[in-house]
């Protein structure tokens, strides 16, 4: 990624769509549309001073909503450009609100309120789309409560919960519990509140509120400012006790240990996507070794109808994981996902080998969600002039694997269809060789 | 007891199969290294065995360098016992002896040798001379590790305070075979001090010798202030063994340590 | 093979790490002085909580007998 | 440490050092002191010169580095900031266009390692500045100058293999405008496809799919196809290989190119002595394949078995590509002959990506039958009956056949070692071609100027060879659209005084640019494809071999400095 950014003929225009296409191979005039970051490209140094200082706190998209960013924030750590953004959702600044408090921050003067996107007309030889896909949403398939049960998450959440730049470290809290834990720190925000307005009422009148509220309560005293000190107090008690219950229940939560990796939701069901997304077995097979690495109890059981091992070192992987790391594979599809004790997954499948009907307890459970063409593929496919496939990818065909159906645009990736990274990698390099003949061709058209 | 190596050298020689025979020969009352090349002139031939077995020993593999070098197209003998095989193999590894311009002749070392060595094998794989004496454990090595931390501290350094520096145990070290040796790089040792920098100096060549050194216990013998290099080294060759079931001499090849990719974990 | 920059080079060290932490030992410096662990770039927490740890270590290990016997020798 | 060692350490004569610290705005200054780490660095031997600035990246600060560098006539710089991953080319390009040789300058990581680690603590950030400071100025005064190394570039290609992977390389390369040698070990081109009967889903006959990719090759005034010929030596290295070829008994041929493309493909498993395979009875899907193409396919009732010969221990990989063979063969079966039965007996069906799936059911809709087996039990092939027990629902099976298929893996070519050897890049342990990294670098060797693709690396379909075809040759062009080939100076030296020629530094050279040369019994670095990893510089006993930029010397140096 760094490579990109430093490479002196890739000109990266991050925050930016393409609006128009025009003209032909060898020879296209593409308007795209700079989205305003209200942050000077030439002058941010993406040193962070600013999202440190920024008040407004936002769920971070990139974490899945699972950790939080400021309202002026770069995508991820080692994103390029570093360049900030301002969110212009959140921003008190652009919402009205007085703060502009990165801007006094920044020392380098690159924060500007006014920006505004900017139309820009690119000139470029040949397209190459690859816009990837997005993740299917398995709240679409209601016999596995995403979304009802905490603690059912898709490989992607899973993914990010794990990573040790993730919003837990990397420790695998369950999302029951971290709403617990969330819980408690607003309540004790609360609570601090309260204690403090209590504690004027208590040094005004020189006695400890819970004994003034006995004396209250048998009707000592009556004027409006005792009042509300004892409603004060009712609400102090109000939030003092839940607290207190929530941190007993907290002390019990311990890291997930029994997880279950559900393949095929929402690819190789004809009710959603009926191909096979390619990369999804090995992903969970890929998480539940990292989860065994980071914790040794964990124990995985991977749920599928086939585990398709079928890349360079895959199968070998796939054996590791059953040996070394605690995964056993089971043949199966799962019928229901309920929510048991403790907001304990159960999952229901059939046994094919025992022929019963089982139904297992896990901590956490992880949809390995199906890879569904990007939503706005066929906005794109329109203004490319281009088109897509019955499956919503960009179409191709087998002779020229990567030329979509407009001379001169071509895709990768999971634009083009489902696949694993060293697929993609070598694809994106096809991409950029059949981009390359376009651009030679007409060189050497003009030249004769 | 060098009638056999006596013959056999005399064999070869005849037979032209080798050029020389670097063996061990007693005049004026020394022992000393010697290259035999004629077969009639082999009566000063000894096995290095003065007062007691072994106690004039050379490393004959290592003066072999230099005599395979400056004549390369030629093969020669050389007497050898568990040890100096061990060697051969481990400079034959490292590219500093041809196996196919060498005749080894061995000789197996009585028992009182291969106790006071501690040697895990005191023979070579085939020998002339001697019978096959019982395999010895480091007891030296086990008593070091019976201390505790400090206490292992302490003691090397008061064995290492009497070092004078005068790098008789890699003069003598038949696996140190560079030209240039980074125990004189100034950068890394400094120069004009009594004792050298300890214990870095001696744990520098406790380095080196990983995946090196074959146990001939020359060091240990040559040294003038009795530091028990051998001890130390014993320790570097159990260690890779125990990590990479290596042993230089034992093992093919090159150590893990020196070779790409990871080790094998068994 | 390993995830490094250079291919096989964090294996290489780690094979070596091995070696020298036994040495170490046997030469009467704390092996826990030494230590070797695979970060990658994005890991910054874990890079932290294993500093923190080894901060930790050193700490309650003391100075180095190096350093000591350095001292005794200056003196 | 002691006063007088660090006298000892000399230092070069007229040294000339210019610290500049960066206030990174407040992102340094805010945590630690610079001003006070500033006036530290003008008091270090050999500083001549000492500034902070706001903002040492700016335009304002570059000016000043290189105006100090004229006024002060600095011959080494050391700027203080943040990580040399992000601005160490742009400081050095800016040394270098004042004249100084960007090899004298050093960069030190006060933001990362002082300010933004030590946030709450001024006072020991500041002082652990100051030390790396010293550290970095230390290393600077023993910095060489260097030359980058400039090679000259062969605007010409070898391919070797003529299947779709290196006919794809072949033709986009040509129409990349570079010359490409094409070298085919089989008289004709077209690699395995020629034995295909037809690819799905479009049903295209094979052989005119990839006769039209080979005509197309031919068409090019810019390939040279040398069909019944192989590669018997390979001298040089990126930007200018020497090849020797053989056709068949004729005279070898010479030829010069700058990068290498194999592309050799791999071979069905001959499945000797499994299920009673005799090439009969018992054939392979390559076999079905030919027998389809020639229409001699008689059978009435059929049994493939999947995974014969893979997924087994020794042969771990799964093959990729055989089971959307099997379904292909198995739906054509029924489509010839609606009453023919066709069972298919697998572990997991592999129908990865979006247009296999499709192939499974449309099969199953055509009345092929599918069944899992179990590999601890695998079925058995007797008496025209293949036997076998379904894990599924626990009963023993005995379905009567007269042709039983096996679908064998992909195996490696034999002659891949020799080639392994020949241009020394790894194998893995199926003996497939081993790429620089298994995700990012999947068409990349690990040596520079040599390239992969197709199922040499691994099993590949007709879509992947071709996608991965056209993809090498834009690694290719990477390397041969430029001028020439300007690689950093800072690669391994080995001192021809001092080596031994104990080879190893070789050994531990992960990038084959390390040669033994024997007539002087000594080992020499190829500055080319040399790294600068550092591996043989740890491995060489006597320090022979060494890192420029890193050598013992600077580095002790800068540790001593702690």
């Amino acid at each position: 990624m760094l490579d990109v950014g430093r490479h002196p003929n890739i000109e990266l225009m991050a925050y930016t769509e393409v609006e128009k296409v025009e003209g032909e191979a060898g020879d296209f005039r593409v308007t795209v549309r700079r989205k305003a970051r209200y942050v000077d490209e030439d002058k941010c140094t993406g040193c962070g001073a600013c999202a440190e200082k920024c008040p407004t706190i936002v769920p971070d998209a990139f974490n899945q909503g699972l950790g939080t960013r400021k309202a002026i924030y770069s995508w991820f750590a080692q994103g390029i450009p570093s360049t900030h953004t301002i969110d212009p959702d959140h921003c008190r600044q652009l919402n009205g609100k007085k703060c502009g408090i990165c801007k006094k921050t920044c020392q380098a003067d690159a924060i500007n309120f006014e920006q505004e996107d900017r139309i820009i007309e690119v000139g470029v030889g040949a397209i190459i789309a690859a816009t990837g896909y997005d993740v299917f949403d398995p709240s679409k398939i209601p016999e596995y409560r995403y979304r009802e049960i905490p603690n059912v998450v898709t490989a992607i959440e899973f993914e990010r919960l794990l990573s040790a730049s993730g919003p837990t470290g990397g420790h695998l809290h369950r999302p029951s519990d971290l709403a617990v834990e969330a819980e408690i720190d607003a309540l004790e925000k609360k609570a601090r509140k309260s204690e403090k307005a209590l504690k004027r009422f208590e040094e005004k009148y020189g006695e400890s509120s819970s004994e003034f509220f006995e004396k209250y309560e048998r009707g000592e005293y009556q004027d409006d400012d005792r009042k509300k000190w004892a409603d004060k107090f009712k609400e102090h008690l109000g939030t003092v006790k839940p607290l207190e219950t929530l941190k007993r229940k907290a002390e019990g939560f311990t890291v997930a240990k029994r997880l279950a990796f559900i393949q095929c939701v929402g690819s190789r069901d004809f009710r959603f996507y009926p191909f096979c997304s390619g990369y999804c077995c090995m992903h969970s097979v890929k998480e539940a070794i990292i989860a065994h690495e980071h914790e040794p109890e964990t124990t995985s059981t991977i749920f599928g109808m086939d585990i398709r091992a079928v890349g360079k070192g895959f199968e070998e992987y796939k054996i590791r994981g059953g040996n070394q790391s605690g995964i056993s594979y089971v043949r199966a599809r799962v019928a229901e996902i309920t929510e048991g004790e403790n907001h304990n997954p159960i999952v229901t499948y059939e046994d094919t080998r025992e022929r019963v009907v089982k139904s297992v307890e896990f901590d956490m459970v992880i949809l390995a969600t199906a890879c569904a063409p990007g939503k706005e593929a066929p906005e794109l496919a329109r203004i490319l002039g281009v088109e897509l496939n019955e499956f919503g990818f960009f179409k191709t065909d087998r002779a020229q694997p990567l030329d979509t159906t407009r001379p001169g645009i071509f895709t990768c990736g999971c634009a083009h269809s489902p696949m694993d990274i060293p697929e993609s990698v070598a694809q994106a390099s096809g991409a950029a060789a059949r981009a390359a003949q376009v651009l030679i061709e007409s060189q050497m058209r003009e030249a004769s | 007891m060098t009638q056999n190596v006596k013959k056999k050298v005399k064999e070869l020689l005849e037979s032209g199969k080798i050029k020389g025979f670097l063996g061990l020969c007693q005049k004026n009352g020394h022992i000393g290294p010697h290259l035999f090349c004629d077969p009639d002139d082999l009566e000063s031939m000894v096995l290095g065995d003065e007062e007691r077995p072994g106690d004039s020993r050379y490393p004959l593999n290592k003066l072999l360098i230099h005599i395979a070098r400056s004549y390369p197209d030629e093969t020669f003998g050389v007497l050898v016992r568990g040890c100096d095989e061990r060697g051969l193999k481990t400079l034959y590894t490292w590219n500093q002896l041809n196996p196919d311009k060498v005749i080894p002749v061995g000789v197996a070392c009585p028992q009182e040798l291969a106790d006071a060595c501690e040697c895990l094998r005191p023979y070579p794989e085939e020998f002339v001379e001697g019978e096959r004496a019982e395999e010895r454990s480091s007891a030296s090595v086990t008593k070091i590790s019976g201390l505790d931390v400090k206490d292992r501290f302490t003691s090397w350094m008061k064995e290492f305070a009497r070092c004078i520096k005068c790098y008789g145990c890699r003069d003598i070290c038949p696996m140190c075979f560079c030209n240039e040796c980074s125990l004189e790089a100034e950068e890394l040792i400094h120069t004009g001090e009594l004792p050298p920098e300890i214990p870095i100096f001696h744990l520098v060549r406790a380095v080196h010798m990983a995946g090196r050194c074959i146990d001939c216990g020359l060091c240990n013998e040559v040294c003038p202030a009795d530091i028990p290099l051998r001890t130390l080294y014993k320790k570097v060759a159990d260690i890779i063994d125990e990590e990479f079931n290596y042993r230089p001499g034992y093992s093919e090849g090159k150590s893990p340590l020196n070779i790409l990719g990871s080790a094998a974990e068994e | 093979m390993g995830d490094c920059h250079y291919l096989y080079g964090n294996v290489a060290t780690e094979k070596r790490v091995r070696f020298l932490k036994k040495l170490l030992a046997f030469s009467g410096i704390e092996e826990e002085r030494l230590r070797c662990k695979w970060v990658s770039s994005a890991e910054a927490s874990e890079f932290v909580e294993e500093m923190q740890d080894f901060t930790e270590t050193l700490r309650a290990l003391g100075p180095s007998p190096l350093k000591q016997a350095g001292a005794q020798r200056a003196a | 440490m002691n006063e007088k060692r660090k006298e000892k350490t000399e230092q070069p004569d007229d040294l000339r050092i210019g610290v500049f610290i960066c206030d990174c705005g407040s992102n340094i200054a805010g945590h630690l002191d610079c001003s006070a780490v500033t006036e530290y660095a003008a008091s270090l031997p050999g500083v001549v010169f000492a500034k902070e600035n706001l903002y040492t990246c700016s335009e304002a600060g570059i000016t000043e580095i290189q105006k100090a560098i004229s006024e002060h006539e600095l011959n080494r710089v050391v700027v203080a900031s943040c990580s040399p991953r992000t601005h160490q080319p742009l400081f050095q390009s800016s040394c270098a266009e004042a004249g100084m040789n960007p090899y004298l300058f050093e960069m030190v990581n006060i933001r990362d390692q002082c300010s933004w680690v030590h946030m709450q603590e001024h006072a020991e950030a500041t002082e652990k500045a100051k030390e790396l400071v010293r550290m970095g100025v230390a290393k600077a005064a023993f910095l060489e100058p260097q030359k980058d190394i400039e090679a000259s570039l062969l605007s010409r290609v070898l391919v070797i293999g003529g299947g779709v992977a290196g006919l794809s390389a072949a033709e986009a390369l040509a129409d990349m405008a570079l010359e490409v040698i094409l070298v085919e070990k089989e008289p004709k081109a077209g690699g395995l496809l020629n034995q295909i009967n037809q690819l799905v889903p479009e049903g295209v006959k094979a052989a005119e799919y990839v006769e039209r990719i080979i005509e197309s090759v031919n068409s090019k005034s810019n390939v040279t196809v040398h069909l019944g010929t192989e590669v018997k030596a390979i001298a040089g290295y990126i930007g200018n290989y020497e090849i020797t070829l053989q056709r068949g008994e004729g005279e070898a041929i010479q030829e010069k190119v700058g990068c290498i493309v194999v592309a050799t493909g791999a071979v069905p498993l001959e499945p000797a002595g499994l299920y009673g395979y005799d090439g009969e009875r018992v054939i392979t899907q390559m076999q079905l394949e030919e027998q389809l193409l020639n229409g001699q396919f008689k059978a009435q009732r059929v049994v493939m078995i999947q995974c014969a010969g893979a997924r087994v221990p020794g042969r771990e990989y799964c093959s990729r590509i055989c089971c959307m063979i099997a379904v292909k063969n198995a739906a054509l079966i029924k489509d010839q002959d609606p009453e023919a039965q066709v069972h298919i007996l697998y572990r997991d069906i592999q129908m990865y990506g979006t247009e296999k799936e499709r192939m499974l059911w449309d099969a199953r809709g055509k009345g092929v039958r599918f069944d899992v087996y179990d590999p601890e039990k695998p079925p058995e092939v007797k008496d025209g009956q293949v036997l076998f027990e379904q894990p599924i629902v626990g009963t023993k099976r005995q379905i009567p056949c007269d042709l039983v298929v096996l679908s064998t893996p992909l195996v490696a070519r034999e002659g891949a070692s020799a080639l392994s050897q020949l241009l020394r890049i790894p194998m893995d342990q199926n003996g497939f071609f081993l790429e620089a990294h298994a995700k990012l670098r999947p068409l990349d060797f690990a040596t520079d100027g040599v390239f992969l693709c197709g199922s040499a690396r691994y099993p590949a379909t007709v879509a992947e060879a071709r996608s991965q075809g056209l993809g090498v040759a834009s690694r290719v062009a990477t390397v041969l659209f430029k001028d020439k080939l300007v690689t950093s100076a800072l690669v391994a030296e080995i001192d021809p005084e001092t080596c031994v020629g104990c080879l190893g530094c070789l050994d531990m050279c992960p990038y084959g640019a390390i040669e033994f040369v024997p007539e002087k019994g000594i080992c020499e670095v190829n500055t080319i494809l040399c790294k600068g990893c550092g591996c043989c510089a740890a491995t060489c006993p006597s320090q022979s071999a060494t890192l420029k930029g890193f050598k013992p010397k600077q580095l002790l140096s800068q540790i001593r400095a702690i």
